[in-house]
């Protein structure tokens, strides 16, 4: 059964909520400004709820089922995060009042920059980026701001490895530098070599994500850091993939100067369909300076207004503050302050022990999906990996059947597909992250549908090639849907 | 631990399929003399101790439930109704990703098409993106998109003084590492006929914010005289918007608007300290491809059913990396769903409704408020939900007076943004404001002149 | 996809909820009084949350679709009664608080005990029953302590209508009457006949059902009233039925002497799989001395204890009371207060006016159905309905076609199936409520399912003997599993 | 009005089907004289003027999210999971009524099913349903049960005087229309020795409650000699427990009890003022038949595949009618998916742990509390979580001062229900009370006694 559009539900004179009267004197609405008509569906309330009732239940989500998407770190967030970010306490606050009225907020959001700094061994965070790419966007601008405040104009390039997120390289254009792209070795790292060669005084830095993008550490990350920064570069973490290293190793101690957390990956936010998410950027201390802000500072309370009242018995107080060389405010207002509620809540319930144990489950799992895979599907790279692992789609034996089609007949099995053709360094990618909150028994069904569609490639080539065969729509096309466009239902 | 589910047995069955001993064995490539550092954070808590704490922390804040609040400012307080909660709160909708996947993702495809179609009938557009960060970023991005609509060749831009002094702030940030030039708002400009004037032909676009940052309503025959010569002039007219406006005021492609964007958190989303928001986004045809971030379009599955899909991808990062218009990738997509859900409940006569109660209670507001002695209104141009209101004393020490005697958060303090304006006070009124709330105030602030 | 059972996906070491470590001294367990092993599963969070979420999406409820469930009201319940409910001033708080503590329950309590006065017309109401049939003991106890209390000890017989619920003869048994049928007429009303010949000095009263189960008016109710009370009897209400007449008329009016109210039907509480609901009891003067406790009076300050301080300005507050001559408490303190709030919410949503909107359109919405379903099945009795219906299932040329198949037919196109085999008068009952949430289009929808049904019934009558096709499980042996009962799933 | 969608042109067409002209002409049946009667309520509220009226009105009480609580005597204050409500909360599960339809109710009905597995387990029962009002209810149809095994010829009912004694009021209301004797409560009776003796063949069943009111625990083996001569007279041990003290000590089904009920509040359910709460009830399969309300069963489908259906229902009101073993229909089916969810969350040995943290926690209440001087405990005899503390004055007099002075709640006054227990209080001690909670108390009490 499909699901009509909201428009072809919409009756006249309908409507989904009482509102209230007006409690005034009417004022004379200025007639020249107005709009004539408004075209927004009509529907009752039974048929506003039945309409997303129904539509969710055409969508699969973590809490449905497995949902090994590479990259994106797709763990199970405890319900106890979503309870937090409703306390009304927290929901009714406007960012605009004054700082002795939202002292609980601010000492949150402190506390928050105190435990990523020490999870990621840096000396300051800013929690304004509202995503990942948001992050790179402030790093790269710092990177910038950082030579800039030295004088050294001749950088333009920002080095990049070829087994990079888009992200990275589009943050780059956004911040006004030229991508050079660097090609990995043969067991995944970044080539030194090749490094080698594009070091010189026009780099402003490079962007390294480690564990990188296929599930591996690279070998070399120390000696990658120090060649970036005998060039005169900073080296820009991608934090992407911290899941796999809390309390294993700190990013700062690495090399990197300046890193984006996600906190919506890691730190256990719902994905929310393509978002909410959070980027905060950590800093090395002679990037510090120039992060995006305001941050949360405490002060004590003969150094404010006499009017802010301690929150602290101590007489600390908190305020919002730019740092010193800010490159500026990245979004209105203080970052995505909902989204930050949840990671902090997570951050206290797992304590160090427990993100440790994140980590060392998330590389478990992997690996172990790993060994129980990688005899059926090529994998490129043979190593001992970290939170993921990339295979490849291209089957001995099956000759027309495409990574996609493994990852649609995927869908029959109740399995959300792994990311798929990315990164591009592996020819029909399958990239595979299962998460620490997966079970055993989970990873083992996985593994089994994996092996089997391994088989119907070869048997039954056309079941994988027409699948998915039991979702709500049959495989779509895309082709045809960015041909003529329709984005939109309205009648005009 | 209730967050990962491997027991003991489970453990040692992995690592023997693995074919090592211990965990610490996979974690061989992290260069030892950094491996297994100490890390410092507080005990962990338990379920029952985190609620606690966290609802401990929250109650240090003044929440606006239980006070009145005239602050608006860019973010607003408007009723969320209670079918939005409930319908986010679908774990089917949160804990999803990016809908890569269609045939298991209708759900999230079929609502942020509905979304594109509202704000398109909400904005005059031709297609809309969902979503950008919030407001000031989507304004960013049309910046960036105006520019590169020239295919870079124009880098100038003009931007009012009216547009929200954070949004200009981040337009800044983003154009740092850009050759783009910023005019118009530093030198006060804000009159649309004064920057019709500054368009010339190395314009890639003008920006104008209606209702403007201190509520005014501009005409929509001036502004359509602005889009005639921005648009001779080769270049884009940008408005950012409040979409609870648009429920009552011409939509911007009325007069002629190319791109309009603005800040959706007053669909349906809460406060929250600033965020998470929405920037919502639409533009006309022509720039379309030139648009960033996620768009859905219908399709047919292999039987020639209806369906959705993200379409037009080659223009984001994933596909065109350094080329992409946008780095843009995880975006808001629960509070476009939240305001899509608000759209719906309230549709075409809610929302009129809602805009109507604000302009009506934000007039009365204005008309007690300015009786008062040594209040004045800055001026008297048309307004929609907020004001200037002049001031006997400074708005910090009238707040602070209304906050500890009366338990009222007041206006914004218009002196943070523009120092001409000492002892000017934004004030705004939405329909959560009662009639008793606003005479509340009234009263306040005449004993306040009383008192003193 | 079939849901294994939380027993199977169970494994030793894993939990759900991460629970405090103890924070004092232990002291010494009585080891004899402790048990061996307790035979409880074992999952994780995301486990748990999988399992449920699924076995949610298996059922149909008024959120997905149309509950034409006669009798039981599935009405939409609107989203602002679950959000008043999960105020936390009214979820933590403990029943045995001192009252000037919980003055906003106590005060939410008076003012729901005087609007159902109000709507019904009755002189005092008690909030004390948590569902109808608990509202019947309550009412049949309060009329057989009517007559103890005046001595008059003959009335062993409580009279029942033949289309009555199964609730009201079992109810007339606890209270130890004997319980004797009436049988209805032609028309579907009580046979007054039939009355007569029963009333004598022996009746205790009258159950009576107005609208009746039928969905039909009882065209003699002022007669009825007349010869229970002239006979010495009390008419007891069963106001399941409510829904039809409110604003209409109010139920003292016709000669009720004590009704229930279905707070889960009528006042939109939802029905949670089976409860809870809330049956409050409303009295006339006569019988309101024998209402079940405590209720909630208003009393001035200065006639309770000095400690209370008054919730009203002017010096009233509220207290819990046990009625001069209660029978007594129906259950454990007052109530279930959480369904109240609810019912509460939802008459101030919607006012006097909206209460007789809601009657009215409920009406109209089952006269609409009937009215496209007459000429398709058979109607027993063919008169304006209330709020609801009953057609016949046996369809003329299909013999084979019971009203089960029917049903169960109906599955396959969304629609939760009407009441069948009830009332227990007619033959292959149908019945039919669609309440006054449902949209023309949905009635419209239904109807053309019925009649597609009754066509497919002649033409291709296996098609609903085997029905439902497409739910989450075909048709189910309910002989077999009432034949060897399998009730739980532990080894031992 | 968003509940009814009707719009004016549907009721058109609706009565043109129907055949009348206006909506009235379908209440002709209504006797006119009393038709349209004035009906006078407030004025109906728009949605976000409820939700605040509503609010106001929680916040006039005093919650115990605020206030150090040591209250209980049969409704506790335990830990509820977040998961509990995120589950209860979806729709699927609350919009659904019993389910007739098994087909489209697999979901409720196999967590019933579940849910009876596991009251099985925590009671060592056959057979559980789903479910009683609550457990004063549930101990009511108990004893109504025990009388119908004996075919109604034994009409004497041994109950202890350790019953709540709301739960013995309710077993008179229940039982004054029938001719049923209840005896022992009454006259204090409740040493288990006692009990047994007044059991002869004219009774039915003998009803313990273990711990008691009081929160005493009662030996397992006392409580076998006890059974053992219950059922050498023909008559049924019924025993009503709290949950959570099973998930520490010895099932009833251990030392030979026939029908286990009680109260299931604790599993999940908030205090919610008294209600809704959840009788959780289970007998031993000999029984079976006489047990009432709502019991589902495992099957299979047409194609072999298993599923589950409400099962027995010859014993129920809607087919047996007069002759049910039970007038219940609607029960309590959400409470008991929240008490699947609790238990599923908890499992085998976070139930055991949340009992141990509360017999550890009351007990180190009791140690601290029976030092100070003035209080003593009552008695030696062991407890679960729960004790009656002697005090030297008034209890109501120290919880007025408790409440005012150092905004704690303090114990149930049990000279309410004992008038020989003038200044003894009720102490409950659960996991939710922190050891500083805990101290707060003594020295509020210490405080007390100085000032004194
Ligand atoms: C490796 C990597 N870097 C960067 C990003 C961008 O993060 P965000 O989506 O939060 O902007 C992603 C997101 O998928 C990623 O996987
Ligand atoms: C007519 C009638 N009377 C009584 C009842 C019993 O009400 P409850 O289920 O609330 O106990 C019902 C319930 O379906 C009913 O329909």
């Amino acid at each position: 059964m499909k699901e009509p559009l909201v428009y072809e539900i919409s009756s006249p004179g309908r409507i989904g909520v009482n509102l209230p009267e007006c409690d005034v004197e009417e004022a004379p609405l200025p007639q020249e400004f107005l709009r004539k008509h408004l075209a927004l569906p009509e529907v009752s309330e039974v048929d506003l709820i039945r309409h997303y009732t129904r539509l969710s239940q055409l969508n699969h989500g973590v809490d449905k089922g497995f949902y090994p998407l590479g990259s994106c770190t797709m763990k199970y967030n405890p319900k106890v995060n979503e309870d937090v970010a409703r306390l009304p306490g927290f929901v009714h606050t406007h960012p605009y009042q004054a700082s002795r009225t939202v002292q609980g907020n601010l000492f949150l959001m402190y506390h928050l920059q105190e435990f990523l700094k020490e999870i990621s061994g840096f000396s300051a965070v800013s929690l304004q980026p509202a995503a990942g790419a948001h992050g790179e966007l402030a790093g790269v601008l710092m990177i910038r701001a950082y030579h800039e405040s030295r004088g050294d104009h001749r950088r333009t390039r920002m080095l990049i490895p070829d087994s990079a997120h888009g992200t990275n390289p589009a943050s780059t254009t956004m911040a006004g530098y030229e991508t050079i792209k660097i090609v990995s070795d043969a067991r995944g790292n970044v080539s030194l070599d090749d490094l080698h060669a594009h070091c010189d005084d026009t780099v402003a830095g490079m962007m390294l994500t480690n564990p990188n993008t296929l599930g591996l550490f690279d070998e070399y990350v120390l000696d990658i850091a120090r060649m970036i920064h005998e060039c005169g570069g900073l080296l820009y973490g991608d934090g992407a993939n911290l899941n796999a290293i809390m309390g294993i190793v700190k990013p700062e101690q690495l090399g990197f100067d300046v890193m984006h957390f996600n906190l919506h990956k890691t730190f256990s936010t719902p994905h929310g369909g393509g978002g909410p998410g959070a980027g905060p950027v950590g800093a090395s201390e002679n990037l510090a300076p120039f992060l995006p802000g305001p941050i949360v500072v405490i002060e004590r309370v003969d150094e404010v207004s006499e009017a802010d009242e301690a929150w602290d018995e101590e007489g600390y107080c908190y305020q919002l503050r730019m740092p010193e060389s800010s490159i500026g405010r990245l979004k209105a207002f203080y970052g995505n302050f909902g989204v930050c509620l949840k990671a902090y809540t997570y951050i206290r319930m797992l304590g160090a022990t427990g993100l440790r144990q994140v980590s060392e489950h998330a590389v478990l799992n992997a690996n172990y999906l790993l060994n129980r895979l990688k005899d059926v599907y090529p994998l490129p790279y043979d190593r001992t990996c970290m939170h993921e692992f990339v295979l490849s789609g291209t089957l001995p034996g099956a000759p027309g059947v495409h990574t996609v089609d493994i990852a649609k007949r995927l869908m029959d099995f109740g399995f959300h597909p792994p990311t798929v053709y990315f990164p591009l360094i592996v020819p029909e990618a399958l990239m595979i992250e299962p998460t620490e909150t997966e079970s055993k028994e989970t990873l083992d069904a996985f593994a089994d549908a994996l092996i089997q569609i391994a088989r119907e490639a070869r048997e039954d080539p056309e079941l994988l090639t027409t699948a998915p065969h039991v979702t709500p729509v049959a495989r779509l096309d895309e082709v045809g849907a960015a041909r003529t466009p329709v984005l939109h239902c309205l009648k005009d | 631990m209730s967050y990962i589910p491997t027991t003991d047995a489970d453990r040692a069955a992995m690592l023997r399929v693995i074919g090592v001993e211990t965990v610490e064995e996979l974690f061989g490539d992290v260069p030892e003399a950094v491996r297994y550092p100490e890390v410092k954070l507080p005990r962990r808590l338990s379920e029952p101790e985190a609620l606690r704490e966290l609802r401990e922390i929250s109650e240090y804040n003044v929440d606006l439930d239980h006070a009145p609040c005239f602050l608006g400012a860019g973010a607003y307080r408007h009723f969320v109704p209670s079918v939005v909660g409930h319908v986010i709160g679908r774990s089917e909708f949160y804990t999803a990703y990016t809908p890569y996947q269609p045939e298991i993702s209708q759900g999230t495809l079929q609502i942020i098409f509905e979304y594109q179609s509202m704000i398109c009938a909400l904005t005059g557009m031709d297609a809309a993106n969902a979503s950008h960060y919030d407001g000031a970023t989507a304004l960013a991005e049309a910046l960036v998109m105006a520019v590169s609509a020239s295919r870079g060749k124009r880098r100038k831009v003009v931007m009012s003084a009216g547009v929200h002094p954070e949004y200009r702030a981040v337009v800044r940030t983003y154009t740092q590492g850009a050759e783009i030039t910023v005019a118009g708002d530093q030198d006060g400009v804000s009159e649309v006929g004064a920057l019709a004037e500054m368009v010339d032909a190395d314009a890639a676009c003008v920006i104008v914010q209606n209702p403007d940052f201190l509520g005014y309503l501009e005409s929509p025959s001036a502004l359509r005289a602005l889009a005639d010569t921005v648009h001779a002039a080769g270049a884009l007219l940008v408005v950012s918007a409040d979409p609870i406006a648009l429920g009552l005021i011409a939509p911007p492609g009325d007069y002629g608007a190319d791109i309009v964007c603005g800040e959706g958190q007053a669909l349906g989303g809460g406060l929250s300290f600033g965020g998470p928001y929405l920037g919502y986004f639409a533009c006309v045809t022509k720039y379309l491809h030139k648009m960033a971030g996620r768009i859905v379009g219908q399709t047919v599955d292999r039987h020639g059913d209806r369906g959705f899909v993200l379409t037009l991808s080659a223009r984001e990062q994933h596909i065109r990396r350094e080329k992409a218009s946008s780095n843009i990738c995880s975006n808001e997509a629960l509070m476009a769903l939240a305001a899509a859900v608000y759209m719906t409940a309230l549709g075409k006569s809610g929302l009129r409704k809602v805009a109507e109660l604000c302009y009506h209670k934000a007039h009365y507001a204005a008309n007690r408020l300015s009786a008062l002695p040594g209040y004045e209104l800055l001026s008297e141009r048309p307004f929609f939900k907020e004001f200037p209101l002049r001031c006997p004393r400074p708005v910090s020490e009238i707040n602070e007076y209304l906050l500890d005697e009366w338990g009222i958060v007041g206006g914004y303090d218009l002196e943070r943004n523009y120092p001409h304006m000492a002892n000017t006070m934004l004030v705004c009124v939405t329909e959560m404001n009662s009639k008793e709330e606003i005479d509340l105030l009234v009263e306040a602030l005449s004993s306040m002149e009383e008192g003193a």
